[in-house]
């Protein structure tokens, strides 16, 4: 593989990783939105300079995929729900973006750490976009804990997930990866579908968790 | 030949201290009375009252049960038999090995449960006092005796009276912290056991001080009689045991001759009569304790006791 | 022999299985009781046989069990001996079941226990791998615990059938870390290979204290005796007497057969742990008896004070054992086993008697009975026959073996360590402590409960109880009197098993002139159970023969006495805990910090003064509330994590994720 | 072509599944569950028999063999129990006959997803399967629509989704691991042969892909701390799910788990996953017992107890060696058929106080004595008390750890002993005492429950030799 193709590849995978930081940071629902589109369509980017790198076609589909579903999509269908359900388009933080964007930092390094006492004969391509992978992964997973907002934790969700097609896409020749991203949209949707179902059966009046948990299944 | 008078020498044993018993009791009394310048009944007082006793008709409470008929034979046999088993006059009796000192003890202990029982039958308050503060002061009395027997038997290496009697006359025992400590708790356990001042007052009726008196409240006629006479036995046992063991001269060995024999009787009224003395000169120049100062007593008794065990080790390994 | 104990296990296991179906028929507690005194005897018999006949051990291992290493039983003097005892009790007790039984009133919650429970104890005693000794063992507690919840709808039972199950699994548990601190990590679980594996001196004593822990939780040493004196009282008679009086003697089994067989030579300290603590289980129970009113519960209180006496024996005979004195340790063992063996004679008797107060007055509480021995005569004679047993009282048996105890203390000065030279003596005195204050609870017992006058119209209308009872107490009334006047010939029975643990055997007894008992030479110390009785009783018959001929045998029934006053009413007569209370002065004040507060009537009034007796448990309150009180903390603390909300369990794996990967990354 | 039972004993859950999802009717829609549920385990029981050779995607070896039959077993009983119990719930109205038909077909999905976890050879598959038995347990779990049930299933929901991510990013992390060696493509994914040659993985690849797995899967056997959603997804779901939840779910995820220890296991520079294992199965046995003692609800309580008992199997797989590793084998057996047969009781319970609340249930032996001594019986099993086979599995547990390192053995002794204080407290409470709460009658299938204590039962008393054999082989594989 020539030097250029390492090059954008290491590019798009670092830019997913910059855009995680991007929504770590916002505090407006659209924007994080907005946001969340352009990740996908950088994970869509990679996917499809992987599949050229790795001449393997079917990967593609999945870059097809990402861009559509969740480059489109979900957005909108978010961006409807919001609008649907009225909710204020305010992120609740538990923690605030300084903190939240120092600990980022934290688990990139560790993500890094973690990757680099991997003997380098796994051919460098693969390790250095299994870091990035991870961090991505760590990020949406940080996201998820550190935002009260439902909508939020969707996207938190749905970024973590981006670093995995990453990894699976990183990964030479792993078979399944298209299964995989399919399987991963169905889930994406059911989340989405599940928080507009609990709005038409009425039963709650936001999907803001800290009402979920109002409901918790026994009480003190 | 040798069983014979063997047997003998047991059956004289058994009527000599059945006959000495009422005596014993009654030089005591009287002794006491003429220290406090009384005259004081006659020697022969306590055979009278048994004969009398027994010519009177029982008056039995209509609550007893057969068990409260039962109890009087009960006691007298069981102290009857331990008083027979004390070498008194001559070791190595016939049947002496078949109950040794904790034996002894422990027989006593029977009698005194049986007489506790007989003070709850009727259902009288004062039979429960009696009861209570018996088996209250028993509860002490019994483990300072048990203390006792070990001190004397580690000493002797056996539990056999006669062995530790044979024991001691033999000379090279010498005096010993611990055999004086055992003397001492001896002596206070007797007189708990006799009921005797200053645990308890053989004299009185007043209801509120008596213990063994209280338990034997219902008691009348022949039944009495049995009672009493196992007093004065268990009185008398007493009085030999420390005899025997803390003063063993004069006592014939086995198969020893009759002259012999003679002596050890004599000896042995002497040593009786010495008891009786010392008790009365004891009784009369100290005054009754309260009872719940009893079990100071008799727990200075066991320290005495357990004293006298442990400094055994430390003497012997001097 | 072990083959035919094993078959009556299965046997018994059948009947429990009948029972469900049967037990509702009125025939049905008689088939079901029937069936297991003939099992109950037919082992026995075996037992017996194999222990008289010093048969060489047999060994059967089944299919069953951990597969690799099969199901072992064994039948050696020891275990046969333990076979004895526990199917003497079970045969007594089927007995007494048999009538007494009928005025179970849900006979469905009995029935189906009661066989398996034997089953258990049977198996228990033959078991030879740490897996079947267990099973076993565990199975013995379940079938106890359901027997102990058969009144289920007494909220004390309940609780006493909890604190039960607990303790129990406490206990199996420990010896369960005991058997795998023995087998090592790859499990040889067979007793066999145990003994071989010579443990190592810091894990035998480990293995000793986990011994100590899992047996004694069962036999009641204090301080894990809580549950005992809570479900022995609340199972039926019947089984209390089983409980009481067999169950225990198999935990006591347990420990010998880990302690004097498995582990090996022991260490000199080992018997200071054991005698310490015999000593205070001794004093303690019996002061705990004292204070009760409740019958059953004194006896079982009572069942502590004697194991105590029972693990003096044992303590001692660690003790000699430990220093090469093989005679002496035989000594102490002979004294120990023949306790087990007394012991579980008159605590059956004693329960027996208790269920038949139970049965006619339908009262468990002292306080409420009395003269009961005019109603039941029969019952009280044989009650008052345990009593004077259990008091050791000569010439019945309860003496012999605490005879045989003081004799074996009398050895200790010739040991070696000074700490045992002095520690003995001590526990000697405490072991006379204990038998005095017994004495002057079963006075306190058989006074209050059989002699004065009724307390209660219950009491009142009492009726005798039923043949089959009567049968089954005067059986063992009289095994008490022949163990106490010919103990000679006992002590040579168990000297197989004696042999087999300590390597001597005291001198043969029954060869001794006028069957007296020898344990170690004519001069030192001699007792002739025999004797003494003959003594006791020509004496009587004399003196009573003499009175009859010499002295008037007029009587007269009249109102009792009672210094002149008037004939009062049953109440004012002492009751359990006023004849209690002058002990309770001198020894309650210091141990239970009893305290009596009297509420005095003003002047005038002629309502009654009450007083009032608060006692505090040092155990329960000092060790089993604080814990209950720490993990009830734990519980409430840890409670919270319930009610977190999603957010935060999410962000408890992301925790988890994050300290895993620290831990990769920090991994040298 | 030749009978492949394991194709068939995918293909029938599978079908039966669109099957169900057209048929109208509840009876007719339970008999066919049944039977469906019979077949598959008359199919899976001939694997005893004969295996078919292994293939690219399904192999059937010692380890998944019992489970298979295990799980269709259990799947049966089930089935028949949720007969009886949907059909009460349907006569009261909490359910109506459409969920009822989304119901079975889901019950079969949830087979046919297990079963494939089982069988499946291919690492991806059975993450595959395992997300789909996921999916569908969090909609059976929501079934009754009521607050408690839909916050159940979200929860669930939620914290399951995270799961299966980090458990395919450990999966793919084990290919990443893989593929240097055994070349690209679906071999690198393919456990039977990974586990050949998985000592020349790259140890560190290895050593991430474990933690990753551990959480993800870990999720699903619900060790805390991540087990939020279990106690929960079991009090609110239907009966018979929650009885499948414990019983089957928990053990497929958790074989998951043992399939990759294989791997670490075969690879010497890799960590030893024990430490992990150990850690986190102490942590979730000893809170598990101690949450043990505050519970209302009794359904949530006896899930508490499947993470207690989880922890266990846990910690044994992580001690390792021989002998806790078949003890952990066998636990997980004799757990899942208790704990099912407990949820049996369990459910009828419920429906005959017409409550979940033990403050409302007492004296149940006196009231229902069959349902009552069944329920007390379970107890007595899965707190781990002979004849029963649980005990078997503890005993070489604790005794064999005791001897290498008696500290922990400590630990799980006293946890052992907290949660059996706190199953007891609340077995007196709802056993015996006076009879409390309304006792209704309900026509209970008792069968189930009892089979299944019976099979329990002989374990404990007889392990049949072939059972044992595979065991000690897998025992050994596990290291």
């Amino acid at each position: 593989m020539s030097r250029l193709t390492f090059d954008v590849a290491h590019m798009l995978a670092g830019s997913l990783v910059l855009v995680s930081f991007l929504q770590l940071y916002q505090d407006r629902l659209y924007a994080l939105l907005n946001i969340y589109a352009v990740h996908a369509l950088v994970l869509a980017l990679s996917v499809a300079w992987q599949a050229y790198a790795q001449d393997a076609p079917h990967l593609y589909v999945t870059a097809a995929i990402a861009l559509v579903f969740k480059a489109i999509i979900i957005p909108i269908a978010l961006h409807r729900i919001i609008v649907r359900l009225g909710i204020h388009r305010e992120i609740e933080k538990v923690v605030g973006v300084g903190p939240a964007m120092l600990i980022g930092m934290g688990l990139v390094a560790l993500a890094m750490v973690v990757m680099l006492r991997v003997t380098a004969e796994a051919e460098p391509l693969a390790r250095e976009d299994l870091a990035f992978a991870l961090s991505v992964v760590l990020l949406g997973l940080l996201m998820m804990v550190t935002r009260r907002n439902a909508v939020s934790q969707v996207v938190g969700f749905m970024s973590l997930e981006n670093g995995l097609v990453l990894a699976a896409t990183g990964a030479k020749g792993m078979p399944l990866v298209v299964e995989i991203s399919v399987a991963f949209s169905i889930l994406i949707a059911f989340i989405v579908i599940g928080i507009f179902l609990f709005r038409i059966r009425e039963r709650f009046d936001t999907v803001d968790l800290q009402v979920l948990d109002s409901y918790r299944g026994e009480r003190r | 030949m040798a069983l014979i008078t063997d047997l003998f020498v047991q059956g004289a044993q058994m009527l000599i201290v059945l006959l000495l018993a009422p005596l014993l009791t009654g030089f005591v009394r009287t002794t006491k009375a003429r220290m406090m310048r009384r005259r004081g009944p006659p020697l022969v007082q306590p055979y009278r009252d048994l004969v009398r006793l027994m010519r009177k008709e029982v008056v039995l409470a209509e609550s007893a049960s057969w068990l409260f008929r039962v109890i009087p034979y009960l006691i007298f046999a069981a102290t009857w038999v331990a008083a027979s088993l004390v070498p008194t006059f001559r070791t190595g009796l016939l049947f002496s090995w078949s109950a040794d000192l904790i034996a002894i003890a422990a027989l006593l202990g029977s009698a005194r449960f049986f007489l506790a029982l007989a003070g709850l039958d009727v259902g009288t308050s004062f039979g429960g006092i009696g009861s209570s503060r018996e088996v209250m002061i028993a509860s002490l009395a019994e483990p300072a005796m048990i203390m006792i027997v070990f001190t004397l038997a580690l000493l002797a290496g056996s539990t056999q009276l006669s062995t530790i009697a044979e024991l001691m006359v033999a000379p090279g025992v010498g005096l010993r912290v611990s055999l004086g400590l055992a003397l001492i708790a001896l002596i206070m356990v007797a007189l708990a056991e006799n009921a005797r001042i200053p645990v308890d007052n053989p004299a009185t009726h007043l209801e509120l001080t008596m213990v063994h008196e209280a338990m034997v409240l219902e008691y009348s006629g022949r039944h009495l009689a049995l009672i009493e006479l196992s007093t004065f036995l268990k009185l008398l046992l007493y009085v030999s045991l420390i005899a025997c063991i803390f003063a063993p001269w004069g006592v014939a060995e086995q198969g020893a001759t009759s002259a012999a024999l003679a002596v050890g009787i004599v000896a042995y009224v002497g040593k009786l009569a010495g008891g009786g003395l010392l008790l009365a000169v004891f009784e009369t120049s100290i005054a009754k304790m309260r009872v719940f100062r009893v079990p100071e007593f008799l727990g200075a008794a066991l320290m005495l006791g357990l004293l006298a065990t442990l400094l055994l080790f430390v003497s012997r390994s001097l | 022999m072990t083959v035919v104990i094993l078959v009556c296990a299965v046997c018994w296991l059948m009947l429990a299985g009948a029972a469900v179906a049967i037990g509702r028929s009125p025939a049905g507690s008689t088939i079901i009781y029937g069936g297991s005194l003939l099992l109950a005897v037919v082992s026995l018999v075996a037992g017996t046989i194999h222990l008289l006949g010093h048969a060489a051990p047999a060994a059967v291992t089944l299919p069953l069990g951990l597969p690799w290493i099969g199901a072992h039983f064994r039948l050696d003097a020891l275990s046969a001996f333990f076979i004895v005892v526990v199917d003497l009790g079970a045969a007594t007790a089927s007995l007494f079941a048999i009538g007494y039984g009928r005025h179970e009133q849900a006979p469905l919650r009995v029935l189906p226990f009661y066989p398996a429970f034997l089953a258990g104890m049977n198996v228990v005693v033959l078991a030879d791998d740490a897996f079947s000794f267990l099973v076993a063992w565990e199975f013995m507690s379940l079938s106890s615990w359901a027997l102990v919840l058969a009144h289920h709808r007494v909220p004390d039972n309940v609780r006493a059938g909890y604190v039960y199950i607990v303790m129990a699994s406490f206990g199996t548990l420990a010896l369960l870390l005991a058997f795998g601190l023995l087998a090592g990590p790859d499990g040889g679980y067979a007793f066999a290979d145990i003994r071989t594996s010579h443990p190592s001196a810091a894990v035998a004593a480990l293995a000793l204290c986990l011994a100590l822990l899992g047996a004694g939780s069962k036999a009641g040493l204090v301080p894990l005796h809580v549950w005992l004196p809570l479900a022995h009282p609340a199972a039926p008679s019947h089984v209390s007497a089983l409980m009481s009086g067999v169950m225990t003697k198999v935990a006591v089994y347990g420990f010998v057969r880990i302690v004097f067989d498995l582990l090996g030579e022991p260490a000199w300290w080992w018997s200071m742990v054991v005698l310490t603590l015999a000593g205070l289980t001794c004093v303690l129970g019996v002061l705990y008896a004292l204070m009760q009113h409740d019958l059953k519960r004194l006896l079982a209180y009572h069942t502590v004070e004697n194991i105590g006496i029972i693990f003096i024996g044992l303590g001692l005979g660690l003790a000699f054992k430990a220093h090469g004195m093989a005679w002496a340790a035989a000594l102490a063992l002979t004294a120990a086993l023949l306790h087990v063996f007394n012991h579980s004679l008159f605590k059956s008797l004693l329960f027996f008697g208790a269920g038949a107060v139970l049965t006619a007055t339908g009262e468990r509480d002292m306080e409420h009975l009395g003269g009961l021995i005019h109603r039941m005569p029969q019952t009280a004679f044989t009650f008052l026959i345990g009593c004077a047993a259990i008091s050791a009282l000569p010439p019945l048996n309860g003496f012999v073996s605490e005879w045989l105890t003081f004799q074996a203390i009398l050895v200790s000065p010739q040991l070696p360590s000074w700490g045992l030279k002095f520690l003995v003596p001590a526990v000697g005195a405490l072991l006379a402590l204990s038998a005095t204050l017994a004495a002057a609870c079963f006075v306190k017992a058989f006074g209050v409960t059989f002699l004065g006058r009724a307390r209660t119209p219950s009491a009142m209308a009492a009726q005798e109880t039923d043949r089959f009872s009567l049968a089954a107490m005067f059986l063992l009334a009289a095994l008490c009197l022949a163990a106490g006047i010919l103990p000679g010939l006992f002590i040579d029975a168990l000297a197989a098993a004696v042999q087999a643990l300590s390597g001597e055997r005291v001198p043969v007894q029954s060869g001794v002139e006028w069957l007296s008992i020898v344990p170690i030479a004519q001069s030192r110390s001699s007792y002739n159970g025999l004797l003494v009785f003959l003594f006791m009783v020509i004496s009587g018959v004399l003196a009573a023969f003499a009175i009859h001929r010499l002295a008037s045998d007029r009587l007269r029934r009249a109102p009792a006495w009672d210094c002149g006053y008037p004939d009062a009413n049953p109440a004012t007569q002492y009751t359990a805990s006023s004849f209690a209370q002058p002990i309770r002065r001198v020894f309650g004040s210091a141990v239970f910090r009893a305290r009596e507060q009297v509420t005095m009537p003003p002047p005038g009034d002629t309502g009654p003064a009450r007083l009032h007796v608060v006692l505090h448990d040092p155990v329960w309150e000092g060790l089993y509330l604080p814990l209950a009180a720490g993990i009830s903390f734990t519980a409430e603390r840890l409670n919270g994590l319930q009610f977190l909300t999603i957010l935060q369990f999410l962000s408890l794996v992301f925790a988890a994720l994050v300290i895993l990967l620290l831990v990769l990354a920090l991994w040298p | 072509m030749t009978f492949d039972p394991v194709i068939a004993v995918l293909l029938i859950p599978a079908g039966t599944a669109m099957l169900l999802a057209v048929l109208p009717g509840y009876r007719l829609t339970a008999r066919i569950n049944v039977l469906a549920a019979l077949a598959s385990f008359v199919v899976a029981f001939s694997l005893f028999f004969h295996r078919p050779g292994q293939g690219q995607y399904f192999h059937v070896d010692d380890l998944n063999n019992v489970f298979i039959v295990l799980t269709t077993f259990v799947g049966f009983t089930t089935s028949v129990f949720s007969a009886s119990y949907i059909g009460h719930e349907l006569k009261i109205g909490r359910l109506t006959p459409v969920f009822l038909r989304f119901y079975h077909a889901m019950y079969q999905v949830l087979m046919f997803a297990m079963n494939l976890a089982l069988v499946a050879n291919n690492i991806g598959l059975m993450w595959v399967a395992i997300e789909l038995a996921t999916l569908t347990t969090v909609l059976m779990v929501g079934i009754y629509r009521t607050h408690e049930a839909l916050e159940a299933a979200w929860k669930y929901f939620i914290l399951g989704s995270v799961g299966i991510a980090l458990a395919l990013f450990g999966t793919i992390l084990v290919y990443m691991a893989a593929r240097p060696v055994m070349g690209e493509g679906a071999d690198a994914m393919v456990w039977t042969s990974l586990v050949v040659r998985a000592a020349e993985f790259d140890p560190a690849l290895l050593n991430l892909a474990f933690v990753f797995l551990l959480l993800g899967y870990g999720t699903k056997v619900g060790l805390a701390p991540l087990h939020a959603w279990l106690p929960d997804a079991h009090a609110e779901g239907p009966t018979p799910i929650s009885a499948v939840l414990s019983g089957l779910l928990l053990n497929v995820a958790l074989y998951a788990l043992l399939r990759f220890k294989m791997l670490l296991a075969v690879n010497p520079a890799a960590l030893a996953p024990g430490q992990l294992l150990v850690t986190m199965g102490l942590i979730s046995l000893v809170f598990a017992a101690f949450m043990l003692y505050r519970r209302r609800d009794i359904k949530r309580m006896f899930a508490y107890s499947s993470i207690e008992h989880m922890g266990i199997i846990a910690f044994a797989f992580g001690m390792g060696g021989p002998l806790a590793n078949f003890a952990g084998l066998l636990h997980m057996t004799m757990h899942s058929l208790t704990k099912s047969a407990i949820f049996f009781a369990v459910g009828h319970i419920a429906q005959v106080k017409g409550t979940q609340q033990i403050a409302e249930m007492g004296g149940l032996t006196q009231t229902n004595p069959v349902l009552g001594w069944g329920l007390v019986l379970g107890v007595i099993a899965i707190a781990g008390m002979p004849p029963l086979g649980i005990f078997t599995s503890e005993f070489l547990v604790v005794s064999s750890t005791f001897a290498r390192a008696p500290w922990l053995a400590i630990i799980l002794v006293f946890g052992l002993l907290v949660g059996f204080a706190a199953l007891f407290l609340r077995l007196n409470a709802i056993a015996f005492g006076e009879p409390r709460g309304k006792s209704g009658e309900t026509r209970a299938s008792y069968a189930p429950m009892f089979a299944h204590l019976a099979l329990v039962l002989l374990a404990g008393i007889y392990l049949p030799p072939a059972l044992v054999g595979w065991f000690q082989n897998v025992a050994k594989l596990l290291g």
